[in-house]
């Protein structure tokens, strides 16, 4: 065991009624990957924010190499040695790779109030040439790079000057194959440096492979640490749960037939980009898993078919071969779709669990012509209820939602317009381990009433546990198809993915 | 053609064709009566003017609030502008509407940002009492630039101040952290704020910025109109279009880079217009029929409309 | 708690454009010291010539309590929606500087002889206004004439207009062979710099224009078109002639900035508000079915720095009417007040006052 | 620092932010108004005759703000109201000649026409309602100057007959019943501040946004229209400064009434109303107590910041342009 490097004392938060942090007290020490895990809620964004600057801490000390750390900002906290990689995009459009590199520390380029842009931009390049991403230009806007490249510079922009505590909360669900690796590689030089790498994630396999230490927090309570070695998924689980639950909350069934009734049909469907000239079938009763890595095209595939891609070519139509061409179509027809980006695409968070459940069935709820504030009210409730929504009423507004309790309101909002074509993109995504059971246990129950479920996911055991069959998606095309069977392993799936 | 699409100076060599395109046009339509050299240099005095006032509002709109007080400023800052040339000459001149209208810019972004409302309420709010005090400024006359202070109001020193003020506002937002930060707010205020920039400090810093290129405008314009009477009932509004038109010029020429350049030449463009209709003999009332249409389908053809794309 | 009008004392209400522009605060001026004299109550509303501000304005006044209200309106039709208000509150109203016009809105005109409230109205010759400004231009050797106006559609605006063209009109037919030209006016609202800017290109699109007339616009356009011909060093060769006094009208004639103007009018509304204060004593008696009672008020014409010295002396520095003389005249029969406002020149307050 | 101090006091949900202060505010504010004018003025401000007074100042304000009301609920701003009513008072004076219903329909129309012309900026060139509405304001200024260049546009002598406060009075209700019907009672409410509470959301909801944002457009336009009839008949005639600076006073109204400037789920009906009617008991009231106009505005500019600063929601889109 290395030396302590960080020691965070007696940190105590509260978010009004929410006790977010119980005051938590863990030690880092050189020269490791310190996991940090716990089901969503249980605090470990708000430590790491308390301790980055994002968020001010109620009590309690960080001690970094002897001296008190306290942030006033991000930027703050990287002058102070800790910097935190986020898990939403951190970059700013408009300006240049540069400028967002160097966002908030121009001053290192500025005399007399004048930006030295040349000498920026050359730092710049040097830095990212030294992490091995001399394609990406420091002068060019940042818009000319994707989302991948992006999240890189991040990773450049929040490490070039060696801190002390790296924190990355959460990042790899953002990231597809390249991306991780790339961040990883990142991970190990900053531990070999003698620095400590704070590593977030809800992915335990990658946890318990990455990192040398884990601690776990629950309810935002320090329950305590153990070391890679003493680390199995189950121990974990276990430990953020406080109570054993075992592998089987996937389905159990093996071998049962699919009806070949065709009740959705893909033919030829090309996005831009995005999707080349796809087909596939969707049976009744059946939960068809679409996997691949996250920018093989998969996602896409979820709004071509829901309608809502914009420029699609090719036909989806239903059994009866009617073609839905617009969301409203695809409502219609009762299809259903919760998107991997729940607070943009799924739920206009800035409103009301009420409006949020009822947008798609106003029209289901008019009597005599007339919808009514009531009628409404009692419609979400029930549906909100059914789910076991965590609320404070229906008025509530989403924002103030968990993710957790964000999904549930999506699938409460899916679940009363009674659609039986339901297209679910990961829907367990940074989402704690008794939400998923129920999610998964609710779609069992839907194939057993034989409503049939796209289900598209970068999680293989996901794919693997719950899916009839599993279509693995490879630059926009389908690149192998597998039948549900207990002999199928996760690395069959992932040699068709890379 | 794509190639010249990605040329820095595409955005500025199409302005320069649209603008010799509107010139060629009037000089067909009234060969003997306008367009000459000598007459070009007497339109572009107002639109210089007009100019300085689109750079100041362009710190404003890129971040993305608006400020409807432009004119009730330039209103005030003249009139103090006016008065105070009777007691200290040129440099009450030019002093006191800088300091007028950084001032009212200062006060502008500090009750935008404390008391956290949208800023057009803010700023209309605002201009009602802006307008207020010009009415006891002038105590209902009309203040009148005395005829010894009026450089101002011709070549070259309004040229010169001018490009002095156009200069200033390309430099701050090429050379200068505000700049940048002016720039990463219009962007993504959450992020901005989470990479340490102060947000509501660079507003206000902007709304100032603004307010002192009003104050800049204000002495060109008394320099030019020479007199300057109270507005009252938000009739000074009708003074925020113009300059704002040059700012839509630098907002939809933004991605080519040099907005200044972009809101000057937007300007010339307007004045070009309202002088070929006069020169046309055409009743100057379609002016802003004409002006109206062209800028939105300027803006129109500038962007281009992305599917999907959230545009409030 | 505040001054507001207690129920004896008598209330006049005034719907003005501005009173707080150039013209408009001379008018207020007037206004609040007859008002002075006659311990009377007044409560301004700015209306800025939209229309449905002006009908609001007069709901505004009646509403709170006037016995009578004097109206500065822009388009005839708007005093349709006035006298009515005015009926059903039983307050008085007169129009000052504009008068409803009886062939171009006859059915209005009726209306307003119907009303027992609406007094009349004191208003300017404004057609002979603009054929004297012109006629002195003519006479004076000018032959292109540019035209700057302030606002569209005004309607002092269109009558002075008329009485521009009519004197050129008459010039051409009778000199065929030395033919003068009246431009398209050119809008200039009433700013300064927009009338600097109307000024300079109208020039550029006229180089041989050799006068200008600023038709009014409060003042502003024309000091910003007298600047900018300074700026080109116009001044002096071209003759500008205007409808609104400037506060160095005097420097201005000697430096030939300005040739000619007339003005002097802001006596105007005091007219229409001792009418209707006459009106709400009892004192004047409208006969059924009339318009009631007309002023046609004279404008002062002014060409020459003495000229203007006199008018500076004896309606700028000191006002054309005495307290004493406002409460008597307030004494007066309608004739005699006709009388009184119709004689308004110089000369008759030099008579009244130097001494 | 500063900012995360703000978002933890945002938490504890002071008694500004709750919901039901949240409602309460904008009623008290219109009562505060109401009381604080009526002692200032003896009372006068209230007798019958007044209160009908007041209202004829206001139904043109009422009804244009419906239509500015919806677009602003969709999160849009519309600052081409006041041109719009000129054009369309001038369409109506003009049909007047021929027919009051032809007169009625051709403001309606016309009214709809432009607000489609917004919509079709806004919605399908993707420009952002604020710089579309200003061009559009200045475009038909520009159109109703040149309408009435060389005089007013006059409506049919006998136009004002309608001019009685029954007649207005019903036809300002039965257009505010009809909206309010529409608005809460067909889930066109929801859709609309779904719209503007996040417009993709929405899209994936199954709600046809652009359709929608067109059709509120015109809409706003066409409602315009009814205003502009409204304005007809009152002033008789169209002048080149007809329908100035309503849209400034439009926002003004709303504001007051508690509407939050960036639209969305706090949305509510009762704003426009609330807003209009304090907006004209402020402004009449101010005439009454016999103070200089300028001091009148000066105190109007800072009561107005004092409501809005009191009574606006901060916590709905905590980001404020
Ligand atoms: N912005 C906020 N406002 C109010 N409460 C919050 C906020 N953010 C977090 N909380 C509270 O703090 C607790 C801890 O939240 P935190 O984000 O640290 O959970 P987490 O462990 O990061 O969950 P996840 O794994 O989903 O990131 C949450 O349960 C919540 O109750
Ligand atoms: N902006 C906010 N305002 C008020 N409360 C909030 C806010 N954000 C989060 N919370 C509180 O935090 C709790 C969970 O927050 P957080 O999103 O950090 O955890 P989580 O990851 O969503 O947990 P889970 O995904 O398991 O539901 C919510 O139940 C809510 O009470
Ligand atoms: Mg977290
Ligand atoms: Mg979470």
């Amino acid at each position: 065991m290395g030396e302590v490097l960080l020691k965070a004392e007696k940190i105590d938060k509260h978010f009004g009624i929410t006790h977010a942090l119980d005051h938590v007290s863990i030690t880092f020490n050189k020269g490791e990957i310190h996991a940090l895990i716990g089901e969503n809620g249980s605090g470990k964004s708000t430590l790491t924010s308390c301790l980055t600057g994002i968020y001010k801490k109620d009590s309690g000390t960080f001690i970094l190499d002897g001296k008190e750390v306290s942030a006033a900002n991000q930027v703050d906290g990287n002058h102070q040695g800790v910097a935190i990689i986020v898990q939403e995009i951190g970059t700013l459009s408009g300006l240049t790779v540069a400028e967002n590199i160097f966002l908030g520390n121009e001053d290192q380029f500025t005399k007399f109030g004048i930006k030295n842009t040349a000498a920026m931009n050359k730092k710049a390049q040097e830095y990212l040439d030294s992490y091995g991403f001399n394609y990406i230009d420091a002068a060019k806007t940042i818009d000319d790079y994707n989302f991948e490249d992006r999240k890189l510079i991040e990773i450049v922009k929040s490490t070039y000057f060696n801190p002390k505590i790296l924190v990355v909360d959460e990042t790899t669900t953002a990231l597809g194959q390249k991306g991780r690796e790339e961040l990883f590689k990142v991970m190990h030089k900053m531990r070999d440096m003698g620095s400590c790498v704070i590593f977030i994630s809800h992915d335990l396999e990658e946890v318990i492979e990455q990192s040398d230490q884990i601690s776990v927090l629950r309810d935002g309570v320090y329950i305590g640490t153990i070391t890679k070695e003493e680390a199995t998924t189950d121990r974990l689980k276990q430990l953020m749960v406080g109570r054993e639950i075992g592998n089987n909350y996937y389905r159990t069934d093996y071998g049962e037939k699919i009806s070949d009734e065709v009740v959705i049909s893909v033919k030829n469907v090309s996005v831009k980009g995005q999707i080349d000239n796809l087909s596939l079938e969707l049976h009744k009763g059946e939960i068809l898993g679409i996997g691949g890595l996250s920018e093989c095209g998969m996602h896409e595939v979820g709004k071509a078919i829901f309608g809502a891609s914009y420029f699609r070519e090719g036909s989806v139509t239903l059994g009866d071969g009617t073609p839905i061409n617009s969301i409203p179509d695809a409502i219609k027809h009762s299809m259903a779709y919760a998107s991997k980006d729940r607070d943009n695409e799924s739920l206009v968070i800035n409103d009301t669990i009420c409006e949020n459940i009822c947008l798609p069935s106003l029209e289901d709820l008019k009597k005599g012509g007339v919808l009514s504030g009531k009628t409404m009210k009692e419609f979400a409730d029930k549906f909100a209820k059914q789910m076991s929504t965590k609320m404070t009423g229906v008025d509530q507004f989403v924002s103030a939602l968990s993710g957790g309790n964000k999904q549930k309101v999506v699938l409460a909002r899916w679940i009363g317009k009674d659609s039986d074509l339901i297209i679910l993109d990961s829907p367990t995504r940074g989402i704690d381990v008794k939400v998923k059971a129920d999610i998964y246990a609710m779609m069992n129950r839907m194939r057993k009433e034989g409503k049939s479920i796209i289900m598209i996911s970068e999680e293989i055991m996901e794919l693997l546990g719950m899916a009839d069959r599993i279509l693995i998606m490879k630059d926009g095309k389908i690149n192998g198809e597998f039948l549900r069977s207990e002999e199928l392993r996760d690395t069959d799936l992932i040699d068709n993915m890379i | 053609m794509k190639k010249l699409k990605q040329n820095q100076y595409f955005g500025i060599i199409l302005l320069l064709v649209m603008l010799v395109a509107f010139w060629a046009i009037f000089k067909l339509l009234a060969p003997a009566t306008f367009g000459s050299p000598d007459k070009l240099a007497t339109y572009m005095k107002s639109a210089l003017i007009y100019a300085v006032g689109g750079c100041g509002l362009y710190f404003i709109c890129v971040m993305g609030p608006f400020d409807m007080s432009v004119g009730a400023n330039i209103v005030l800052s003249s009139i103090i502008a006016c008065n105070a040339s009777v007691r200290f000459g040129y440099l009450g001149l030019i002093i006191a509407p800088i300091l007028c209208g950084t001032l009212i810019g200062l006060i502008n972004g500090l009750v935008y940002i404390k008391l956290h409302i949208s800023s057009l309420i803010v700023t209309v709010a605002l201009s009602l009492i802006y307008e207020a005090l010009s009415v006891y400024a002038t105590n209902g006359k009309n203040v009148i630039l005395d005829i010894g202070f009026r450089a101002f109001g011709d070549y070259p020193a309004n040229l010169i101040l001018a490009v002095f003020a156009y200069l200033l506002c390309a430099f701050i937002l090429k050379y200068t952290k505000v700049g940048t930060y002016t720039y990463a707010i219009g962007s993504n205020e959450v992020i901005a704020k989470n990479m340490g920039v102060n947000v509501p400090k660079y507003k206000v810093v902007a709304f100032t910025l603004a307010g002192l290129f009003f104050g800049l405008q204000a002495i060109l314009t008394i320099s030019f109109g020479t007199s300057m009477t109270s507005a009252s009932n938000l009739s000074s509004m009708s003074r925020n279009f113009t300059p704002l038109m040059g700012t839509f010029f630098g907002l939809a020429f933004k991605k080519y880079g040099h907005p200044v350049i972009a809101i000057v030449i937007g300007e010339m463009i307007i004045q070009l217009m309202f002088n070929g209709f006069v020169a046309l003999g055409a009743p100057t009332t379609i002016q802003n029929v004409v002006t109206g249409a062209a800028l939105l389908l300027i803006v129109a053809l500038t962007t281009k409309p992305v599917k999907g794309a959230v545009v409030k | 708690a505040v001054p507001v009008a207690a129920e004896d004392d008598i209330t006049i209400g005034v719907s003005i454009w501005s009173s707080t522009d150039v013209l408009g605060s001379q008018c207020k001026k007037i206004i609040d010291k007859a008002a002075d004299a006659l311990g009377v109550n007044v409560m301004y509303v700015d209306q800025g010539h939209v229309s449905e501000q002006v009908t609001a304005s007069v709901e505004q006044l009646c509403a709170a309590g006037c016995d009578g209200i004097i109206i500065c309106n822009s388009a005839d039709s708007e005093m349709t929606s006035a006298i009515q208000t005015c009926d059903a509150n039983s307050v008085y109203l007169t129009q000052f500087f504009r008068i409803i016009s009886e062939e171009n809105s006859p059915e209005v005109y009726q209306t307003a002889c119907n009303s027992p409230y609406y007094l009349g109205a004191v208003h300017e010759d404004e057609v002979t206004n603009g054929y004297t400004l012109v006629n002195l231009l003519l006479e004076n050797g000018d032959r292109n004439i540019g035209l700057e106006a302030w606002t569209v559609g005004d309607a002092t605006f269109q009558q002075r207009w008329t009485g521009y063209k009519k004197a050129v009109d008459e010039w051409n037919e009778a000199n065929p062979d030395d033919q003068a030209t009246l431009t398209e006016p050119v809008y200039a609202n009433t700013s300064s710099e927009e009338g600097a800017a109307a000024a300079l290109s109208l020039y550029n699109s006229n180089p041989d224009m050799d006068a200008l007339i600023v038709a009014g616009g409060g003042g502003d356009p024309l000091v910003g078109s007298i600047g900018a011909f300074a700026n080109e060093g116009l001044t002096g060769k071209i003759d500008v002639v205007s409808t609104d006094f400037l506060d160095d009208l005097a420097a201005q004639l000697e430096s030939g900035g300005m040739f000619a103007e007339s003005g002097g009018h802001f006596c105007d509304p005091l007219f229409a508000f001792l009418t209707t204060y006459n009106a709400i004593k009892g004192n004047y008696v409208k006969d059924e079915g009339t318009f009631g009672y007309e002023i046609l008020f004279p404008y002062l014409y002014v060409s020459s720095p003495e000229d203007y010295a006199n008018y500076e002396q004896y309606f700028v520095d000191a006002d054309p009417y005495t307290d004493e003389e406002i409460v008597e005249m307030a004494g007066y029969s309608f004739d005699d007040l006709n009388k009184a406002a119709t004689s308004l020149s110089i000369d008759d307050v030099i008579s009244r006052h130097s001494n | 620092m500063e900012s995360t101090v703000k978002k933890e006091s945002a938490e504890k949900i002071p008694f500004l932010e709750r919901p039901i202060v949240r409602t309460i505010l904008p009623i008290a504010g219109f009562v505060i108004i109401c009381v604080l004018f009526a002692i200032l003025t003896d009372g006068k401000l209230f007798k019958p005759k007044n209160i009908s007074l007041l209202l004829s100042q206001s139904y043109m304000l009422l009804i244009s703000s419906i239509g500015v009301f919806m677009v602003m609920t969709m999160g849009g701003l519309d600052f081409s109201q006041g041109s719009m009513l000129g054009v369309c008072s001038i369409v109506v004076c003009w049909l007047s000649h021929y027919n009051i219903i032809l007169a009625i329909i051709g403001g309606v129309v016309t009214g709809g026409l432009i607000g489609l012309m917004n919509g079709y900026f806004n919605v399908k060139r993707k420009i952002t309602s604020f710089i579309v509405t200003i061009c559009n304001m200045y475009l038909f200024r520009g159109v109703c100057a040149y309408a009435t260049t060389n005089s007013p546009v006059y409506g049919v002598s006998d136009i004002s007959k309608y001019n009685t406060l029954p007649f207005m009075l019903t036809f300002t209700i039965v257009i505010f019943v009809v909206a309010y019907l529409a608005f809460t009672y067909t889930g066109l409410g929801s859709r609309l501040k779904a719209i503007g509470a996040g417009e993709t959301a929405a899209r994936f909801a199954g709600i046809r946004v652009e359709r929608t944002k067109m059709l509120i457009y015109m809409t706003a336009g066409c409602i315009t229209g009814l205003a502009a009839f409204i304005n007809s008949i009152k002033v008789g005639s169209v002048t080149s400064t007809a329908g100035n600076q309503l849209e400034t006073q439009i926002m003004i109204a709303l504001v007051l009434g508690g509407m939050p400037v960036n639209g969305g789920a706090k949305v509510r009906f009762y704003n426009i109303i609330l807003g209009v009617m304090t907006y004209k008991v402020l402004s009449s009231g101010l005439v009454m107590l016999m103070i200089p106009t300028q001091l009148q505005q000066l105190i109007l500019g800072i009561i107005f910041l004092i409501e809005v600063a009191l009574f606006s929601d901060r916590k709905t889109g905590m980001i404020v342009k």
